[in-house]
């Protein structure tokens, strides 16, 4: 690995300090962080949302300053060609210019936003390497095919001349990483390249990147908040709290002897996939600062709550001139399964696979073409709009994005009150008290009331969100992928929360994730689901310790592991796209089979197109 | 100077209407822009001067009782064409051409707008090539009607020879371009933009016009086109600068142009409803004979009315050296003008004792005066435009000091005077008090004008409210004076019967109240000579007299 | 695209044929009488007379139908002719000589066919309102594009002050100043435009530019006010996201991130912006060409309305609708061509 | 490697760690919404400018003849054609006093006095039209991009009313309603509905584009769902979810549509089909001038410069409302 002749750090960041002007007085970003990155050398940084990761990575690359930030102190020293080094934080404009994309590659959080939509990818991949390395069109097309082929994008020459929309998200990520390759940077620095992705992809994109780090010998900086992530990538680990650096070690020191109280609290929000090994009924995590609580299994009860049967839910593709349904989208296909008052079904897959339709599907946010959908013994399907919205009384629905699912402009309080308005459920003063209560229940300030949900940190939104499902009473809580926005720290939080909810109010939940450690943590039951089909469903036990469909398996090889020690290999992974779910519309769907393997775990033996 | 010389000497010359003409034939249009741009190439047999008198341009003489062109018995006229003339291509010009004119616009489905020169008409035939002889169905005092003055020239038979009836309209072609036999004739017509023209080769006087192009450009705003004759130069003509005369004043300091002004018979006056116009009433008696009007049928308040105003104040704010005070609804020519000067001097006072008189008082303490529960509320309409509602500001402020209240309204020309029966806002419904606006008469003959206020004339729903005798006047005695009127062909005579007449209607009875007579205005740069601003007739009459001054 | 861009044409079609029916409606409605312009010297029953050769007297709809027949079947048989015809675009093809010689669309005031009048009326407002409308996006963009990079700056403040008193000031105010100053003190431009000026060398061309300038600059000041605050809004919106940084991260220069990246993506909701202001340039700007005598189609509108020419209102009216939902069309086309994100269908 | 400084004891780093559970801050006292609104708008300079403006001139010609008591409508052509004061500072012989601090027109109209009534009347057709083009504009916007099946109709109506002609509309319009509006609200008044209501109904096109464009893609956000899985009607997730979020294209169209209003108003007046001739507006004050621009300069300037610091300022105004209603800005 080291086989750089140079053997100086290549990278030193010293007593950084990063300060932002708002308009109420200045802001300090990171306070005073210092940390040195060797050639070939893998170095992690993580700690929670807002501690600084971010703003120190822009300020190696001087684009803190386009952000309003300044740096305010320390030396940020670049290695060049192993001859002069470099006080970034005093180089000129031009120099600097000369130095991003050239010597510095930067790949960024959001695939989704971080490719600019209008210019194929094509152009963007070429474009810094004409501007550093003087190539021509031609020269630099060529380059860029040769990128694409190593960050294994298929079909690279029709790639080029697409527009990033028309990528998946992990292939976006793909051209991004590619971009950042381009000039052959001596650093890396990788802003959480994977949280927004599917475990999949998530697997791919850092085996790839490993790889690309060993064929190289660049050195990378690799920010995340995941620490299954770091232990799977990292040589070194640096710790960040709040602006500044609490640990530093290497991965092995960090994962198995952790000094600070921090690390260690992190560490132990972390769920790890086989930690439930064994156990019948989830329970809720052991976190720091709670050890006093004692741990309770959840079991629940065995009455039936929920029952859907053959649920299909299409979305009609118009087209042509009289904008006729050339096709569905057959997002939801054939679902059957069951909850029992009190329990958690899980629903996992990978993105698109019909989880966020399912569980719309099952309040009629979006209309099902067939099924049957009972709930308590009423029958979802057969209701008017004006029923339906009472029998919305009973069930309820966290969604993924706690800054999306939030009104802006409303005060907290009144979103959570906006339910029992809606149903008039209580009345004057009882409503002041019930919300009092319910900010209680999900542990929030009640000073948080007034404000305003910028004002909030994700996991404290997420838990208005969570207050204001519980507003009514809800029997059934459709939890969309409730914890895969937040931090390892508040997720083990949210999630402690809504288990302890479930114990103590006997909620069920269908809890629709694509992240199979968690699904591990609080599930009773599991369904796999791919391509709008279960194709494996049992309890948490039989399909976690002992995954039948081909799959299952997949997935469960694709889940980074909290162990430095047992790091994946990309020649584990093998994954096929997905397949299109749009069927022409004449196109006639198969229905579901499915096997008992054993009581109570059915596995699908009709093709399921994986 | 300039005076005479070969045709087409001087060059270009640029005139501005602020109305653009949309038509070159005036047989279609009625509007003056369009008479006056046509009458640069078509031209009647006969036209008035500046001062009113009439003289031949087609014909050899003005035919009259005493060189016996006229029939003794008023029944017919003989017009002798001057020999030798030629149309603008060049062909002849015969009597055939004035018996064409007279068929095209006596055509009844021509929807000609000259229609009313034509009135009695019995036949027009072409004696020889030369002679024309119209003959009336009636003795006609004034057998001027057809074929004299800008409104009826000769448009040639060959060109409009397809255009008769109801196929006027589509012959574009020909009423865009006429053939004529004045000093221009056609290059270029955009309608209501700009008119391009050049000199008549075959015009009949040698050496005229000293221009050999003409430009008339038209749009825009009278401000505008007075600017661009007297202050930037870049204009040689502006065409009736209706201004207040501060600002007109101002522009000649400039020293580019100057202003000209000249007086007809145009007078600016307010009518009084006689009839009732209240909105309470329904609309088939609403300002009709049958419901006379609560306070206005009374004398003296209209009157008073008048006597509040300060004409002299009026002229001086909205018109200038373009305006003399007028007590007189016929002011011109001078034959006709009445030795009526009483109302030229405010008296307030006088008003107010004179409606004290009345029974008209204050007996609320409301500031307006009242008798038996009707209000002196006045209702005061006119169109919209500048100056008349500076008048209308005025007038308001003088019946208030004499306890008379006043709402003004200002609508919008087109609906004012357009004369749709289904419009509220007409003047002719007068669903108002009193109005404001200006009228005339054409040539120098007030008869038709004057016949207007006859018993029955006045607009009415049986007649699709038309009608001329807006403000419902009905007196026998007015009538019968009117016959004499029309039977009478001496000339002294006519004007003391005219004379009557005129006071009747003004001094007498107060119906028409008589405010200012108004000048036409316009301007010319100082290097155009050869102007003479002519009121009787179109006021580019003369242009193949212009010249550039050296 | 292409069906999405088809269906919407025919869907214009009944669109358009209501928006007709409407119009004509109103304008029947309407006060006014095509004789108002004609002197009170002429008498009643010859008023009477021309109204009725104007065929004022027929019910409603039949002028209605008169109209769309003329209007929709023999207007277009013209077009056709005089392209096969005369035009030098298709003037090889053999003559088709449709027309027939039927009545057309003919103006109430002139007489004339209302088409070879707004034919005529075209170039000249083109070339002014055309070319402020040009002349002000040239000047807004820049404008925009700066205020936005340096928010809240001098030149951001000052901008915003002086967009927004352009745009609060009236054409009637601001075409008389500059007459004014420019023809009457200075004398350097002419206050009259004339329309039948010919451009066939330098020196006419320099005249040309010379009486264009002042209602260029009125109309552009409005343009300029209204784009350019579009054009910051674009930009602020850009300016912010991600690929923003991204393009910085690879080290280009600030020029090229602002003007390549951000301005690509600013200009597509500003395009369309454009575009829907397209239509009032064929409708041209009634009180500016008053005011400088640009003889074009905005001041044939009003002087229709004034003179209650009712055939050339209706006609200029519906083309200016046909125009607004063409170019609606053509803004929703732009931005899906402009956006590739956007795929209709 | 440099020495971090390392909280005190672990406990109080654990405390921190977990902090969002507990309050960190004492309670304090609740804050009035309308109380951040204030500060925040307080901060921005060119809004507290222009609302102070607006204050002052909406005072001024609200209050305006109670401190300047000359009737606008009142002739005096002996005093006519008065310079303004301040003339008198480079020419003494200027006829200008201070019993006509701005002057007289040509027919010796005090212009303070008409300044002011001409401001009531601006303004309130200002605000009133502006206010009826937002609400229908919102209306339709909201309407059209909330509910599918209306969209294709509402935006062939909105293309309709942007080719109707304003001219012809307004003399329509004075014909079909003056005569029942001037009998309930008087000559003045009447007008006054007319004019405002043809401006209105003129001009809420823009508005409802833009609004409709925001809603179509409010509505895709997940808010808006978690609003309709919680029961809420969807009279009130337009009310309570999608008005507030589009207040800030609304105020900008606001701020537009004032100025276009006032201009409107003026324009009209200038074609001759506003208000009665001796009710002054300030854009008629400013039309029945440019004639004598040369002379009397200050007779165009100061109604325009009075439509433009209005105009100005009601932008402004409009910048910091915006800012200060928006919770998010607000917080920074
Ligand atoms: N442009 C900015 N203006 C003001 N404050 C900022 C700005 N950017 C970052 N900050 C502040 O700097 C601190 C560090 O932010 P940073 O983005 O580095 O966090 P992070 O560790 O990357 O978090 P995440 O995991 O959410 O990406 C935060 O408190 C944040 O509020
Ligand atoms: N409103 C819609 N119209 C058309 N297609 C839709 C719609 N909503 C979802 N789909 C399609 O249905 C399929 C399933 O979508 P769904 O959102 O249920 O997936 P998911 O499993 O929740 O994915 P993720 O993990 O990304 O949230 C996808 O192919 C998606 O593109
Ligand atoms: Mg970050
Ligand atoms: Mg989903």
């Amino acid at each position: 690995m080291l086989d750089q002749t140079n053997t100086g750090p290549i990278a030193q960041i010293q007593g950084l300090r990063v300060e932002f002007q708002t308009k109420d007085g200045p802001v300090v970003g990171v306070e005073d962080v210092s940390f040195d990155i060797n050639p070939g050398e893998t170095v992690c940084v993580v700690g929670e949302s807002g501690s600084g990761k971010s703003v120190s990575s822009l300020s190696l690359m001087r684009l803190v300053e386009y952000g309003g930030g300044v740096i305010a102190g320390g030396r940020l020293l670049f290695d060049r060609d192993g001859k002069d080094q470099i006080d970034l934080a005093q180089t000129s404009g031009p120099d600097m210019r000369r130095i991003r994309g050239n010597e510095i590659g930067m790949i960024f959080q959001e695939p989704m936003t971080a490719l600019n939509p209008v210019f194929t990818v094509g152009r963007q991949l070429t474009e810094g390497l004409r501007l550093h390395k003087g190539m021509s069109k031609r020269q630099a097309e060529s380059r860029a095919l040769e990128l694409m082929n190593q960050v294994r994008i298929p079909e690279p020459e029709r790639r080029l001349k697409q527009y990033p929309h028309e990528l998946s998200g992990g292939m976006r990520q793909r051209v991004v990483i590619a971009m950042a390759l381009a000039c052959e940077p001596k650093l890396l620095i990788a802003d959480e390249p994977t949280t927004a992705l599917d475990v999949t992809i998530q697997a791919e994109i850092l085996a790839l990147m490993d790889r690309l780090k060993r064929e190289t010998g660049t050195a990378v900086m690799f920010i995340t908040h995941d620490m299954a992530v770091v232990a799977q990538m990292a040589d070194r680990v640096v710790v960040m709290f709040r602006g500044n650096k609490v640990e530093e070690g290497t991965v092995e020191e960090i994962f198995e002897n952790p000094q600070h109280a921090y690390t260690k609290a992190l560490l132990a929000a972390v769920p790890k996939l086989g930690e439930m090994t064994g156990k019948a009924f989830p329970e809720p995590m052991k976190l720091l600062g709670s050890e006093d609580k004692p741990i309770v299994p959840i079991e629940g009860s065995e009455e039936v709550l929920l029952t859907v049967k053959n649920l299909t839910t299409r979305f009609p593709v118009k087209g042509g001139f009289f904008r006729r349904t050339v096709a569905n989208v057959h997002a939801v296909e054939d679902l059957s399964f069951t909850i029992n008052k009190g329990q958690t079904l899980s629903l996992v897959g990978e993105s698109g696979c019909g989880k966020s339709t399912a569980g719309r599907s099952i309040l009629r946010l979006v209309e099902p073409l067939t099924g049957e959908i009972n709930v308590g013994g009423k029958d979802i399907m057969a209701l008017n709009q004006r029923d339906l919205r009472t029998a919305r009384l009973d069930m309820q629905m966290i969604f993924q994005d706690p800054f999306a699912s939030l009104n802006p402009q409303m005060p907290l309080a009144e979103q959570v009150a906006e339910p029992i308005h809606n149903f008039g459920t209580l009345k004057g003063k009882a409503i002041d008290e019930r919300v009092e209560m319910l900010f209680d229940r999900v542990e929030l300030p009640r000073s948080f009331m007034r404000r305003f949900p910028h004002e909030l940190s994700g996991g404290q939104r997420q838990r208005v969100a969570i207050a204001r499902a519980l507003a009514l009473n809800p029997k059934l809580i459709i939890a969309d992928e409730a914890v895969s926005a937040l931090d390892v720290s508040v997720q083990a939080q949210v999630l402690n929360l809504m288990m302890e909810l479930q114990a103590e109010l006997d909620l069920s939940f269908l809890f629709i994730s694509h992240d199979m450690a968690v699904v591990e943590r609080v599930s009773h039951y599991v369904g796999v689901m791919y391509l709008g089909r279960i194709v494996e469903i049992g309890t948490r036990q039989q399909v976690f310790e002992n995954p039948l469909h081909a799959y299952t398996q997949a997935l469960m090889k694709a889940v980074p592991i909290a162990d430095p020690r047992k790091r994946k290999d990309e020649k584990d992974l093998n994954f096929k796209p997905i397949p299109s779910p749009i069927h022409p519309a004449g196109y006639d769907a198969k229905p579901s089979e499915y096997v008992e393997v054993n009581p109570g775990h059915h596995l699908l033996i009709t093709d399921c197109g994986y | 100077d300039g005076h005479s010389g070969e045709r087409g000497r001087d060059g270009d010359v640029k005139i501005l209407y602020w109305q653009a003409p949309s038509i070159l034939n005036p047989f279609l249009s009625g509007g003056t822009k369009d008479v006056e741009a046509g009458s640069l190439v078509v031209e009647p047999l006969a036209r008035y001067t500046e001062t009113g008198e009439m003289v031949p341009f087609l014909v050899t003489e003005v035919p009259t009782v005493a060189n016996g062109g006229v029939a003794e018995d008023l029944k017919s006229i003989t017009w002798n064409i001057t020999p030798g003339l030629k149309w603008s291509d060049g062909t002849p010009f015969t009597s055939a051409d004035v018996k064409f004119t007279a068929e095209y616009c006596m055509h009844p489905e021509g929807g000609c707008a000259q229609g009313a020169k034509f009135q009695g008409v019995e036949s027009v035939e072409a004696i020889d090539e030369l002679t024309v002889k119209v003959t009336f169905e009636n003795p006609q005092p004034n057998p001027y009607g057809p074929f004299v003055g800008g409104e009826s020239p000769i448009i040639q038979a060959a060109q409009f020879a397809d255009c008769l009836g109801a196929k006027a309209p589509e012959c574009t072609e020909a009423n865009f371009n006429p053939i004529g036999t004045g000093p221009f004739k056609v290059v270029e017509f955009r309608p209501n933009d700009v008119i391009t023209m050049e000199a008549n080769e075959n015009y009949r006087v040698e050496g005229k016009p000293a221009f050999a192009t003409l430009t008339l450009k038209g749009g825009g705003d009278a401000a505008a086109a007075g600017r661009a004759v007297l202050e930037t130069g870049e204009y040689d003509y502006a065409w009736n600068l209706q201004l207040a005369p501060d600002v007109i004043a101002k522009m000649e300091e400039a020293g580019k142009g100057k202003a000209i002004a000249g007086f007809g018979p145009l007078v600016e006056r307010l009518e009084m409803n006689l009839t009732n116009p209240s909105p309470d009433l329904p609309p088939e008696t609403r300002a009709t004979v049958a419901e006379p009007h609560p306070f206005l049928s009374d004398f003296k308040v209209r009157k008073a009315l008048s006597m509040a105003i300060d004409r002299e104040l009026l002229t001086e704010v909205g018109y200038g050296k373009a305006g003399t005070p007028t007590c007189n609804l016929v002011p011109a020519p001078a034959l006709y003008n009445s030795d009526n000067t009483e109302c030229l001097t405010q008296d307030i006072d006088g008003a107010k004792a004179l409606l004290d008189e009345a029974g008209w008082t204050d007996s609320d303490g409301d500031g307006v005066r009242d008798k038996d529960g009707v209000k002196l509320a006045i209702l005061y309409q006119t169109s919209t435009n500048a100056v008349r509602q500076d008048f209308q500001a005025l007038i308001k402020d003088w019946w208030s000091q004499i306890g008379v209240e006043t709402e003004l309204r200002n609508l919008d020309g087109s609906v004012f005077f357009g004369g749709d029966p289904g419009s509220p806002d007409t003047f002719q419904k007068f669903y108002a008090d009193v109005e404001m606006y200006a009228n005339t008469f054409n040539g120098t003959d007030p008869q038709a004008y004057l016949s207007a206020y006859r018993c029955g004339n006045e607009p009415k729903p049986s007649s699709q409210w038309q009608g001329e005798n807006i403000n419902r006047f009905c007196d026998p005695a007015y009538d019968a004076l009117l016959d004499e009127l029309a039977k009478t062909g001496d000339l002294d005579k006519r004007g003391e019967i005219g004379r009557k007449l005129n006071d009747m209607i003004t001094k007498d009875t107060m119906t028409i109240v008589p405010l200012v007579n108004r000048a036409r205005v316009s301007a010319h740069s100082n290097s155009l000579g050869g102007v003479a601003l002519n009121v009787w007739d179109s006021e580019l009459w003369n242009v193949a007299d212009w010249y550039r001054m050296k | 695209m292409l069906t999405f861009t088809f269906r919407r044409l025919i869907l214009s079609i009944p669109t358009l044929l209501f928006i007709s029916f409407i119009i004509f409606g109103l304008l029947q409605l309407a006060p006014g009488d095509p004789m108002a312009q004609v002197p009170l010297t002429v008498p009643p029953d010859v008023k009477q007379k021309m109204r009725e050769a104007l065929g004022l007297g027929a019910p409603w709809y039949v002028q209605y139908y008169k109209w769309l027949i003329q209007f929709f079947w023999i207007e277009p048989k013209i077009f056709i002719d005089y392209l096969t015809n005369t035009s030098f675009l298709l003037g090889w093809l053999p003559d088709t000589a449709f027309y027939q010689g039927e009545l057309r669309v003919i103006s109430w005031q002139t007489r004339s066919p209302v088409m070879d009048i707004v034919v005529q009326r075209m170039p000249q407002t083109l070339w002014v309102v055309g070319l402020s409308y040009v002349v002000g996006i040239v000047i807004a963009i820049p404008i925009g594009i700066y205020s936005a990079y340096k928010h809240y700056s001098v030149f951001d403040q000052a901008g915003t002050f002086i967009t927004m008193i352009g745009f609060s000031i009236p054409p009637f105010f601001t075409g008389p100043l500059l007459i004014v100053i420019f023809s009457v003190y200075l004398g350097w431009l002419p206050s009259i435009y004339d329309t039948t000026h010919v451009v066939t060398d330098w020196a006419s061309f320099k005249v040309q530019i010379f009486q264009m300038i002042m209602p260029v600059m009125v109309l552009a000041l409005q343009t300029t006010a209204q784009i350019s605050r579009y054009m910051r809004g674009a930009m602020l919106d850009n300016l912010n996201q991600d690929y923003v940084r991204t393009a910085r991260a690879k080290g280009l220069r600030e020029g090229v991130v602002v003007m390549v990246h951000v301005l690509r993506n600013s200009m597509i909701p500003v395009v369309t912006i454009i575009a829907l202001g397209m239509p009032a340039i064929f409708g041209g700007a009634i009180i500016t060409e008053n005011v400088f005598k640009v003889n074009g189609i905005g001041q044939l509108l009003l002087t229709a309305l004034f003179a209650n020419d009712l055939p050339m209102v209706m006609t200029l009216t519906f083309i200016f609708a046909i125009l607004i939902v063409l170019f609606n069309l053509i803004a929703d086309v732009l931005y899906g061509l402009l956006d590739p994100r956007i795929r209709y269908d | 490697m440099t020495e971090q400084a390392i909280p005190a004891s672990p406990i109080e780093a654990d405390i921190e760690t977990f902090g969002a559970l507990t309050d960190k801050e004492p309670q304090k006292p609740p804050r009035s919404q309308w109380k951040d609104i204030w500060d925040q708008f307080r901060k921005h300079k060119g809004a507290v400018f222009g609302g102070g403006f607006l204050i002052f001139i909406t005072l001024g010609v609200i209050f305006g003849p109670w401190l300047w008591d000359l009737d606008p409508k009142t002739l005096d052509i002996r005093n006519k054609n008065w310079r303004p004061v301040y003339t008198l500072l480079w020419d003494s012989d200027a006829k200008a006093g201070w019993a006509h601090p701005f002057g007289t027109d040509q027919l010796g109209r005090d212009i303070l006095s008409q300044m002011i009534a001409g401001g009531r009347v601006s303004m309130a057709v200002g605000w009133l039209a502006m206010a009826l083009a937002l609400i229908i504009g919102t209306a339709i916007g909201v309407l059209s991009g909330y509910f599918k099946r209306l969209d294709f109709w509402l935006m062939r109506f909105t293309d309709l009313a942007l080719s109707l002609p304003i001219l012809p509309l307004t003399l329509l319009a004075v014909t079909l309603f003056r005569q029942p509006l001037n009998s309930s609200f008087g000559p003045e008044g009447g007008m006054f509905i007319l004019i405002v209501g043809i401006i209105g109904l003129t001009s809420w096109m823009q508005t409802a584009r833009i609004v409709r464009g925001d809603i179509l893609a409010l509505k895709e956000r997940e808010f808006i769902l978690a609003a309709r899985s919680i029961g809420t009607t969807s009279g009130k997730i337009i009310r309570r979810h999608l008005l507030p979020n589009v207040i800030s294209p609304i105020m900008v169209s606001a701020t537009l549509g004032l100025a276009t209003a006032i201009i409107t108003e003026s324009a009209l007046s200038f074609l001759g089909v506003g208000f009665p001739s001796d009710f002054p507006t300030w854009g008629k004050l400013l039309a029945d001038a440019v004639q004598r621009m040369q002379d009397y300069p200050e007779r165009v300037l100061l109604p325009g410069i009075a439509i433009s610091l209005t105009v100005l300022s009601v932008n402004y105004l409009g910048d910091g409302l915006r800012d200060a209603l928006d919770p998010r800005i607000r917080g920074r």
